[in-house]
This record gives structure tokens, C-alpha cells and sequence, in this order.
């Protein structure tokens, strides 16, 4: 029972924040003060969002972002993990890629839209690039970063039992690494939902950010509203989700909010 | 422009370059506005907006006065979307800046591009001339396949390969020109662009004398453009970063306005028909009741 | 002979500019199932020597020779060293992939546990461990590698008498049992010549001194041959003077 | 002599990699594999350099992003340290904030640029709040975790000493926590970059971003790849240089490539 | 009566789904000025205790009172723990914020890394140190807070003959010239009889026995009387059987 509550009230902190801002929101549109071109009433975004439910577009909207969002972070995690183990076992090609990983890092993947137009064309392949370019580096640097930070004496003693590389990395390198890995994922994640935008700007005709640029297009602030709402929703969700499985899967790590 | 209507202390004017407004770049590069209302001690500011969406958007938070330039498309979805853009003159009819290009030299003519990839952006003038010349032809828009992508991406995509045929303006057309595409057709007989300078509602009813002056800064544009041509097209080729043949075509390419006309009231409502039945609107607005009476004459 | 041989070691440290000489030319010889005790003050070198034997750490100078030692090493450290992600169970398990046999495998493991009275607690982690706790599942880890050379650095520094006398006892019946070669060190005087077949002295990255313990096993703390060794040993160790100051680590001791 | 040496060895290794890229493009240029207008030919793209060089404005463009990216990291790290500190000791904060956080972690900056018109209206303000939203929660995540991964025993001894807030956090929070700190500020610097291209799209007549979005319209794309070059190398510098200078300050920290 | 007052303490862990009793209804007085030493085996809960003592683990039952105690309280940790971006010297100041005049701040510090003969490496990095020396840094951090309660355990675990001996003497200095409380840890018998007043045997977390030590500073450990009470304390101890294998820690301890 006690459980229960403070679930419940845990719960509620969370959303005391959101609430007022939906509190502001409120008192904003009903009172018009602000232009509702920008803002648009709740009558207008909850008429537009029954709309797009019954004839299905939204989540069609949902199911396409889902899986390019899905796609595009696992294929950046494939790479960006087994890299970082790469570079920090063979400081040697550390060395070489670097200069190009972090000149990479620095570059707006949007500028680099033509370039991937070229490169992977206009279909699916662009707008993963795209996702993949904007979540790479929190995985990749975190995870980097992690193995670099475990303890030395550690890395001493799997010596000394003549562990395997594999080994090494399954049993010390990788719980040793988790947490600061784990936050790189998390970050990666959130940036792969906000790269949408940016990838549904090639060539797409669904999509979340495809809805968000195209009611942008043709004024249409309401559906720009329950765009932005979904992305932001569904992120938390499972951002929330995969720690509560997280927690459960690694029970010795502290942390995070 | 700022939330303080009473008293007029700087004025916000978007600036927007292509595709050629000429006029709008020689008010600024010899700073026309800014003399005609130094003696009132008002500020101009000048804001580089290029997307009609974003101007409409920066009325109606109160940060945009006078839009230099918007395509009629965007203010009347504004309009529609109860933002409150009102056009106060004509700025240009740039028919033969627009156009639809192919790459492949076996593309010639409307009727070749049934069942091909066209490249451009959705719900501006550029999607209404697709649309308008493949009814001409008696096609509809289902006997192509129009991929959503800005003019730049269209373009790219294009001459690597990716699609068929793109919609394209200003620079980006010449550019593709000289990239060994070709013009399958360009707005004239379709369609009219129509670009127009627009200002926010509150602020035309406030300061009415403002946007005269405004609009009278920008007829002397016109006639120093039209007076010293060399050098506008110097100013306007160095502006934009293109050679001055390049200009040049861009300039004769755009017949350049001051006022609208009725037949110019009559093709937006053909525009607002085409939005409706293309979903754009959801319901038709009259055009008239976004124009100010200062568009006419 | 077979056994390890360490000749003319030499192994230097930057510490805040100075150079410290954590082994000077050092000259030894561990002859194949000898058990060799190593004593000497805090910060002397006992823990570098055994960490270059081991291979952690290069030497500057001097040549470090194994004959006829192909078996496996391991090496208690002076720190548990456990994996905190691991049970006690599993970061002893590390040490027994050579053991290819599930069955054997867990026989061993329990046999260890047993004997270091861990039983109870083979599933805890790390963190839920006591100091005492902690240092016998590395010296556990450290017993199910099997080694042919075991390395110990201080393995009995944070126990209770009792679970020490039993493991010191447990040490030497491994050692008889298995013939295997143990370097030990300790700064208890009484347990190097309780366990050593020899004591080397330590002092300040220097071997000082040898000394053999001919006394078979099991030994008797009371006995007076055992005392007059003991008495030796400490004896070396104090050979400076007795100012009431605490052996001044190094300060005379950069190169 | 030999120190000197691997120094320049290391940075021919760094610059393999781009080498190596830099003769892919001048075999697909100069072969005239790929439509010059989508990857143009060095000579044009050094004319254009030199043009630019020349008349000033390659420069004034550098300058203006340089403020709007130091000013919008700054401004990011400055909200973010503390706020991390703040939701490290009080939880409760910490549970109060987090939906929101997350929330936005997940949504698209540039979906949410008319609103941010309509706070900061058209100006730097809404600019640097682009810019911020880009980079602030790599810095804010990972100082967070940094500092909840502090060994809770160093926090103890701590304790014991009564150390104030202040000097826990000053002698043993922040020293621990500095690696996953450096990690989050050189994501957030490198997405602050990144994020121009987004920031400059608003009302801007000058910067690197503005350069490459107006450069695309314009069909100049020697210019717009002066733009992403600028960019990247302008980040990898300062990345570079940033990195010898905390490893000057920081040198017990091991790590990162 | 002054002094610190543990009256019924619990205090339980679950480990692997089990409850451990660290400390079982443990009753314990230490008046102000006791020099107080805790023996007992490994897993029995003297850590623990120490732990609840200085409030960094709040007890399950009982209370704890602190009467006429008010000054500040220090703590030697099992482990060194210190912060390993800080010089020794700096790790050391952490402990000397309650001095604000800086020449006795430096006078302090001076004289604690004299005592520890650490001066040399004053400004060395705790990795550059042997296990050793960690130990005495966190020694010294201790003495430098000058504290009124001392908490101390296993503070001699890591450290040499000698080393252990002058750091003894010089904790009885300051124990009789301060007039501090001190309890003290060990699992070396000998040395709990040589420092404490009175030495308690712990055990399955509980204070078994009491024996108090009646003997004036500067002890004698060959005396007669000493011996005696080292093999009291010792017998407290050993109560149990004397089976080969080591003392199996809990088991049948779970509450
Ligand atoms: N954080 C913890 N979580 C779970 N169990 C713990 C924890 N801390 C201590 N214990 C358990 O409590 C018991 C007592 O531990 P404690 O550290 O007090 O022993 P100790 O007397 O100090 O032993 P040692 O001499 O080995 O240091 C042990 O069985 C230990 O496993
Ligand atoms: N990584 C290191 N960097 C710098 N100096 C070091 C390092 N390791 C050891 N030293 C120095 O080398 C000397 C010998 O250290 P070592 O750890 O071998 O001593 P020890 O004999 O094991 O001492 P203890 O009994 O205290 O563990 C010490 O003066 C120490 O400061
Ligand atoms: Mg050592
Ligand atoms: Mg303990």
C-alpha cells in the first residue's frame, strides 16, 4: 500500500511542473493574449487531434517515425559501441579516426543534407543517415569515456587472471562502463526523436516531422501542437520505460532522474 | 516594431533576396528606409526571413511589421489561420522564375513526366503549376509522384539522379540550367506567382502613415531601378553572390509591380480553389479581405 | 636452476619532480616451490617487486628470468581489486577459466568458499561485504586460478586471528599438497618466518638481507629456534636507529 | 627532438583519415564523376574561399556564429552545471523537474522555433535559445550522472569531516565527476555548433549557418561547402585545443581521443 | 555519566534475500576519555558499529546518546579513501577547516606528515603511493581534525613493524596529552591489550565480553600481566571450537 502511494506520489511531482505549464497555457488562450495563430486554443488542437485519430493519420504519423527513429538509433548504437571498444583497445586507430570523427561531431548534419541525398538518395536511407549523424556521438563519446574511467587496478587483476579480450570487456570493461554508457544511449535516444524534423525535411510524406514542417507550411499551429506533443510524449514514455527496464536489469547502478 | 503601438520607435521589415526582389534589395543596400524615416526618429530594422510560414509567424508575435516580400499563398493561409497578414502592395510577378526541370534529355514535355518522381515543395505556387499544367495536358496530380522536399534538395536530388523532374525558382533554376538540365515548362500559362508586400494587421491600423511611407520608399526603388538598370543589376548580381548575366535573365524573367490588379485578385481565388481541393485550406477565404486598399493604385 | 630469477631490477618513479627508487638493482632468486617471505617498512618496494615479477609493471633495468615456470601465475593484491558488478561467487569464478569441467569447476569453487568460510555468502556483492570479507574472496580468486607461482601481497593484512591462523594453515597444506611457488609478503614478522622456507628483508628498494628458516612445517611460534629467528628478522628490519620519529619513508632514498 | 617527433607523427595519423577523404573528392572532381554543381571542383571552391576571404565576409560570418555559439554554450553550461548540482542534492527537485526535462530532451528544437519567436521574438534571443536547447542536456545529463557515480564513500569521509556543501562539492564532487563533466561539455560544445544551421534558419543575415542555408538557396554550393567546412574545423580546433588545455589542467584525468 | 551511549543498537542487511544481524541489540558505554579497543572476527560487525557510532548508517532498533560530547569527531576508515585528485598534503587539509589561522593550519599539517614521515611526499598524488603510505595519509587526515571522538579501525592494518610501533606510541601521546575518546578496531590481540583501557570482543554482532585493562601507558607487552590479559582477550575469542576450518562468518547468523 505504501508502495503504491509514494509510486503515485512520485507521479505526481513529475507532472506538478507540466501541469502548470498547461496551466499557463490555458490562461494564455483562453484569456487571448497571445496571438492564437501561435498558440492555438484547446477547443482547435483537440478537434484537430480527434480528427487525425479517427482518420488515422496520426497514428500512421507515429508508426513511420517510430520505426525510422527505432532504425536509426539501434544502427547508430551497432556503431558507435563497437567502435568505442574498437578505439579504446587499439589506441592506433583512435588516432586515425579522430580527426575525422570530430570534425564530424562539429558538423551540422543539415548542411550535410545534399551530401547524403548523394550518397544514400532520397528514400529511407538519407533520413537514417541523418538520425544516425545526430545520436552517433553521445553514444559513441560516452561509451568511450566510460571504458576510459574504469579503474586501472581493475584492468590490473583481469590481467593477472589472463582474461580474454571478450572476457575482459563482458566482465570488467562493460559493468565498469555501464552508467556513463547508459547516459549516452539516453542522450543518443532523445537527440534520434529530435533529428526527425531534420530527416522528414527530405523527401518525406509522413512522419511526425513531416507533419510538424508540413501544418508549419500551411499554417496549421494545432497540428504543429499535437506534432510536437507527440514526439515530446513519446520520447518520455520511453525514456521512462527503458529505465524502469534498466533498473530492473541492473540493479547496482545508481541514479539518474 | 515592438508591443508599444502608441508611439512608433523601430520598424521591423523582413528582407528577402531571392528569388531577385530587386527593388527590395536596392531599398536596403542605399538605405532608402532608413532616410525616410530618420526624421521621425524611427528605426528600421531589417530581418532576413526567406520562408513566407516564418514571416507570417513573426506577425503574429508581434515581432514582424511589413513583410518585403510573401508569396500570396502564405498570407492567405495566415489569413486563414486567423493571423492577421494583410497585403498592402504588389511587389512582382515573377511567372518565368518558376519552373519544371528535368535532367534527362527524355523528358520534353508535361505528358513525359506521367508516372515519374517530381521533386518540390508542396502547397507553394511551384506545386500549383504542376498541377495546373498537367490539367492542361489532362492529367491529373495522381499521374505523378511528388516528393516533399525544399527547392535546394529538389534540386540536388535531381541532378544526381534521385528523381525525375524538380520544381525550381530563381537561382536554383539558372544553376540546374547550367548543370545541363533542362526547363520543361516555367509558370507562364499556368499559373501567376504573385509576390506582394504584406503587413501585420495591427500594425497597418496603427500606423497607417507608416506603411504609405513605406510603400512610397519602395516606389522610388522602383524608379531608380528602372532609371539606372546597370547598376541595380550590379548591386543586386553582388548582393546575391551571381554573376551579372545571371541577374540580368533573373530581371527580365520577373516583371516587377507596384499594385494589384483585378485579374491578380481573380487568380488568387483560383489559388484558394486549388488549396481547398489539394486539403491546403480547409476552407476557402476571399482574398479580398487580406488586401488593403493600398494594394490598388 | 628453474625457479624465477631477478637480476639487477631497477624500477624508478616520478613523484612530484624528485625520482624515487622503488627498486634499486634488485638481485633474487626464487628457486621452483620455494616460499620466499618478503618484510621490510611501508613503502620499500615490496609491492613494485611483486608487480614486476608479475609483469604489471616494466622494470627500468635489469633482466627478470622464468625456467621452467609455465604454469599459471596469481596475485593477491593489497587491495581486494573485486568487480562490484559481480557476486562473490562470480569474481571468483574469473579465476577459473582454465577449468574447462562445469563440475570440477563448481567443486572448486565451493571447496574455496568453504575453506574461507564464505559459503553463506557466495551470492553477496561486493559492497555488501566486510573489509575482512572482501580480502579473503580475493584470496580466494586467487586460490581458484591453481597457480603454479603465487604472488600475495599482504593476502591476510585485514583478518581477524583466528580466520588468520586458518588460513596461514591452509596456505602451507597447498603449498605441501600442490609444490607449489609462493612469494609472501607481509609486515607481520612472526607469520614471514611462521610461513617461509626463507625471509628476504626489504629496505628501501634494496635487498637487504636472506634469511633461511629451517624449521619444517607445521612450525611452532613457541619453539625457541622460531623465536631467535623471528628476533633476527626484526633485528634486520631495525638495523637504524630507534628515534622515536617513524621510518622516515625515502626523503635519502632519491636516486 | 623525439617528443617532438610523435607530435608530428600523431597529427599525420589524426590527418590520415581526412587525407584520405580529401583524395576521394579530388578523384570524384577532377574525373567528373558526380555533377559539379553537387560536389564542386577545388578551384571553384578556392575561388570562392579567396572571394570571400577577401571582401571580409567569410570572416564576419565566423565571428557572428562564434558569439552565438560561445554565447549559447556558455549559457547552456551555465544553466546546466548548476542545475545538476541542484537536482544531485535535492532529489526532490530533481523528481519535480524531471518531466519536464525530458520532455524537451525529446522534442525537436526547430519544431518549437515559433514559439521560441514568440518568447525571445526574432532577434539573438531566440537564436541563442536554439542553441541552447541543442546543447544543454548532454552537459546537464552528464554532469548529473558524473556526479551520482561519485564513490558514495569518498561522500562519507566527506561527512565525517563535516565538509559544507560547498567544499564537498568543490574538493571531491567535482574532481570525481570531471571526466563525465568534460565528456557532456564537448557534446554540448560540438551540438552547439551543430545547432546554427537551425538557429541561423531564424531571421539571421549573417553567420556560418545563414552562409551555408542561403548559399544552398542561392545554387552556390562552393560556398556552401566553405560554410560545413569552416564549421567543422572551426570545431575540431577548439575542440582540439580545449582538450591540451584541460589535460594541462586536469592531469590526472586519463582518456578520451 | 559523559561519554557515548549505545543502548539496545540493531542494525540489519538484507544480503541475497537473506537478513544479516550486523548488530544485535548491542548495549555498549564509552565514557568520555575511554580509549576503548574493539576486537573480534571478520564479518562480526565492528565496522559497523563504528559506522553507526559516527551517523553514517542509521540503526534499525535502539538509541544513541552523545553526552557532553559536542566537540568534533574524526574517523580512520578501513580503506584509505582519499580523494585521488588531491596531493596528500591537500587531502589532509580537507581535515583542517576548523583551523582558520593558516600558520597554525601549516604548522599542523607540517608536524602530522612529520609524525607519519610523509614529509617527502607531501605533495604526491594518492596513486603514487604504497598501500602503506595511503593508510597513514588517512591516519593523518584523522589526527589533523584534532577531534574529540576518534573512530579507528584497523587504522595499522597495512603497516609495517616499526611504522605500527611509533604510531602506536605516538596515538598514547596524544590520547593522554589531549584527553580524547578513542575506540579503536583491530584484529591484532596484542595490540588491542597494548593501546585500549578496556577491550571489547565482538561477535556475530554482538559485545560478548568486556575485559578491562588495568595497566598504566606505557605498556609492556612482555610483562606478565600483559601476556595474561592478551591470552584472556584472545580465549574470549577462540570461545568456540577449534575445527581446521576457518570461522565460517554468519551462516547461522541470519535473525
Ligand atoms: N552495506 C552492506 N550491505 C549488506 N551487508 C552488509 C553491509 N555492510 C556490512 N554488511 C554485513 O554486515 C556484517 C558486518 O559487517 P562489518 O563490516 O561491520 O564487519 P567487520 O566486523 O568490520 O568485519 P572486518 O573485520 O572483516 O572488517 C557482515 O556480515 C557484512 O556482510
Ligand atoms: N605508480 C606509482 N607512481 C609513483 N610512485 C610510486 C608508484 N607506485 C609506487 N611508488 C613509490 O614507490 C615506492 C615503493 O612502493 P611500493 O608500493 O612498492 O611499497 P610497499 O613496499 O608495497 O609499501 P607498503 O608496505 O606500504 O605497501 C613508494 O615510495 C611509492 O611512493
Ligand atoms: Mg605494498
Ligand atoms: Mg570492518
Amino acid at each position: 500500500m505504501k508502495e503504491h502511494e509514494t509510486h503515485f506520489g512520485r507521479a505526481a511531482k513529475r507532472l506538478l511542473l507540466p501541469a502548470m505549464v498547461l496551466c499557463a497555457y490555458l490562461i494564455v488562450t483562453l484569456t487571448g493574449w497571445v496571438n492564437p495563430y501561435l498558440i492555438p486554443p484547446p477547443g482547435q488542437i483537440g478537434q484537430a487531434f480527434i480528427s487525425m485519430l479517427l482518420d488515422g493519420s496520426l497514428v500512421m504519423h507515429i508508426l513511420i517515425s517510430l520505426r525510422r527513429v527505432f532504425l536509426g538509433f539501434f544502427l547508430a548504437a551497432g556503431i558507435a559501441l563497437p567502435l568505442a571498444l574498437l578505439c579504446y583497445f587499439f589506441p592506433l586507430l583512435s588516432e586515425y579516426c579522430s580527426g575525422l570523427l570530430h570534425f564530424l561531431r562539429n558538423t551540422p548534419p543539415l548542411a550535410m543534407v545534399p551530401l547524403l541525398i548523394l550518397w544514400f538518395g532520397i528514400g529511407e536511407g538519407s533520413k537514417l543517415a541523418l538520425i544516425v549523424l545526430a545520436c552517433f556521438f553521445p553514444i559513441f563519446l560516452n561509451t568511450l569515456n566510460g571504458l576510459q574511467q574504469v579503474d586501472h587496478r581493475l584492468l590490473e587483476m583481469g590481467e593477472t587472471l589472463e582474461l580474454s579480450r571478450k572476457e575482459q570487456t563482458l566482465h570488467i570493461l562493460f559493468p565498469e562502463a555501464l552508467p556513463s554508457m547508459l547516459t549516452g544511449l539516453r542522450l543518443g535516444f532523445g537527440y534520434s526523436w529530435r533529428a526527425l524534423i531534420g530527416a522528414e525535411m527530405i523527401a518525406a510524406s509522413s512522419g511526425l516531422g513531416y507533419l510538424i514542417l508540413d501544418a508549419e507550411l500551411l499554417a496549421r499551429t494545432d497540428k504543429v501542437f499535437i506534432g510536437i506533443l507527440s514526439i515530446g510524449s513519446l520520447g518520455l514514455l520511453m525514456d521512462y520505460c527503458s529505465m524502469k527496464g534498466l533498473e530492473k536489469a541492473f540493479p547496482w547502478i545508481r541514479g539518474q532522474v | 516594431g515592438g508591443s508599444k503601438e502608441d508611439s512608433l520607435k523601430t520598424i521591423d521589415v523582413s528582407y528577402v533576396k531571392s528569388p531577385f526582389n530587386l527593388p527590395l534589395i536596392l531599398m536596403k543596400e542605399k538605405g532608402m528606409l532608413e532616410e525616410a524615416f530618420a526624421d521621425e526618429g524611427v528605426k528600421v530594422a531589417y530581418h532576413e526571413i526567406t520562408s513566407g510560414a516564418k514571416q507570417a509567424e513573426a506577425m503574429a508575435a508581434d515581432s514582424l511589421d511589413i513583410g518585403g516580400v510573401m508569396n500570396t499563398t502564405s498570407v492567405l493561409l495566415a489569413r486563414s489561420a486567423g493571423n492577421d497578414v494583410r497585403i498592402i502592395a504588389g511587389f512582382s510577378r515573377p511567372v518565368d522564375v518558376f519552373a519544371i526541370v528535368a535532367m534527362d534529355p527524355g523528358i520534353t514535355s508535361i505528358a513525359d513526366l506521367k508516372g515519374k518522381k517530381v521533386g518540390g515543395p508542396k502547397g507553394t505556387v511551384l506545386h500549383q503549376l504542376l498541377a495546373a499544367a498537367l490539367d492542361a495536358k489532362g492529367y491529373g496530380m495522381n499521374d505523378v509522384d511528388l516528393l516533399e522536399m525544399g527547392l535546394p534538395q529538389a534540386s540536388t536530388a535531381m541532378l544526381s539522379g534521385q528523381i525525375d523532374a524538380a520544381l525550381l525558382a530563381g537561382s536554383l533554376l539558372i544553376q540546374a540550367q547550367k548543370s545541363g538540365a533542362h526547363v520543361i515548362t516555367t509558370a507562364k500559362g499556368y499559373v501567376t506567382p504573385k509576390l506582394v508586400i504584406a503587413a501585420r494587421g495591427k500594425f497597418l491600423d496603427e500606423h497607417p502613415e507608416a506603411v504609405e511611407r513605406y510603400l512610397e520608399v519602395h516606389r522610388s526603388a522602383m524608379a531608380w531601378m528602372e532609371a539606372n538598370l546597370d547598376e541595380a543589376l550590379e548591386i543586386g548580381a553582388r548582393e546575391q553572390g551571381i554573376s551579372v548575366e545571371d541577374a540580368a535573365k533573373l530581371y527580365h524573367w520577373t516583371q516587377y509591380i507596384t499594385a494589384l490588379t483585378e485579374e491578380d485578385v481573380k487568380t488568387m481565388e483560383d489559388d484558394v480553389t486549388f488549396m481547398v481541393e489539394n486539403g491546403m485550406l480547409r476552407e476557402a477565404v476571399d482574398p479580398r479581405s487580406c488586401i488593403s486598399d493600398t494594394a490598388f493604385e | 636452476m628453474e625457479g624465477v630469477l631477478l637480476s639487477n631490477i631497477s624500477k624508478r618513479f616520478q613523484v612530484d619532480g624528485r625520482t624515487i627508487g622503488a627498486l634499486k638493482r634488485v638481485k633474487l632468486s626464487v628457486p621452483k616451490g620455494a616460499f620466499v617471505s618478503i618484510v621490510g617498512y611501508s613503502g620499500c618496494g615490496k609491492t613494485t617487486l611483486l608487480n614486476v615479477i608479475m609483469g604489471l609493471q616494466h622494470s627500468d633495468e635489469g633482466s627478470l628470468f622464468f625456467d621452467g615456470m609455465d604454469g599459471r601465475t596469481a596475485m593477491v593484491f593489497q587491495e581486494p581489486r573485486l568487480v562490484a558488478a559481480l557476486s562473490v561467487e562470480k569474481n571468483m569464478a574469473l579465476a577459473l577459466k582454465h577449468e574447462k569441467n562445469p563440475a570440477r569447476k563448481e567443486m572448486v569453487l565451493d571447496h574455496t568458499l568453504e575453506v574461507l568460510g564464505l559459503t553463506a555468502f557466495r551470492k553477496a556483492l561486493p559492497c555488501q561485504l566486510s573489509g575482512g570479507m572482501a580480502q579473503r574472496v580475493a584470496l580466494g580468486r586467487a586460490l581458484c586460478r591453481e597457480p603454479e607461482l603465487l604472488l600475495m601481497d599482504e593476502p591476510f593484512g585485514a583478518l581477524d586471528a583466528l580466520n588468520r591462523k586458518r588460513l596461514q594453515e591452509e596456505l602451507v597444506r597447498i603449498y605441501l599438497d600442490r609444490e607449489i611457488t609462493i612469494l609472501f609478503v607481509t609486515h607481520d614478522v612472526a607469520e614471514a618466518v611462521l610461513l617461509g622456507r626463507k625471509v628476504c628483508v626489504m629496505d628501501q628498494g634494496e635487498v637487504r638481507l636472506e634469511i633461511p628458516v629451517p624449521l619444517a612445517y607445521p612450525r611452532n611460534p613457541g619453539s625457541a629456534e622460531f623465536i631467535s629467528l623471528r628476533e633476527k628478522v626484526l633485528e634486520a628490519i631495525l638495523r637504524e636507529d630507534g628515534s622515536v620519529l617513524p621510518h622516515q619513508t625515502t626523503e635519502s632514498r632519491s636516486v
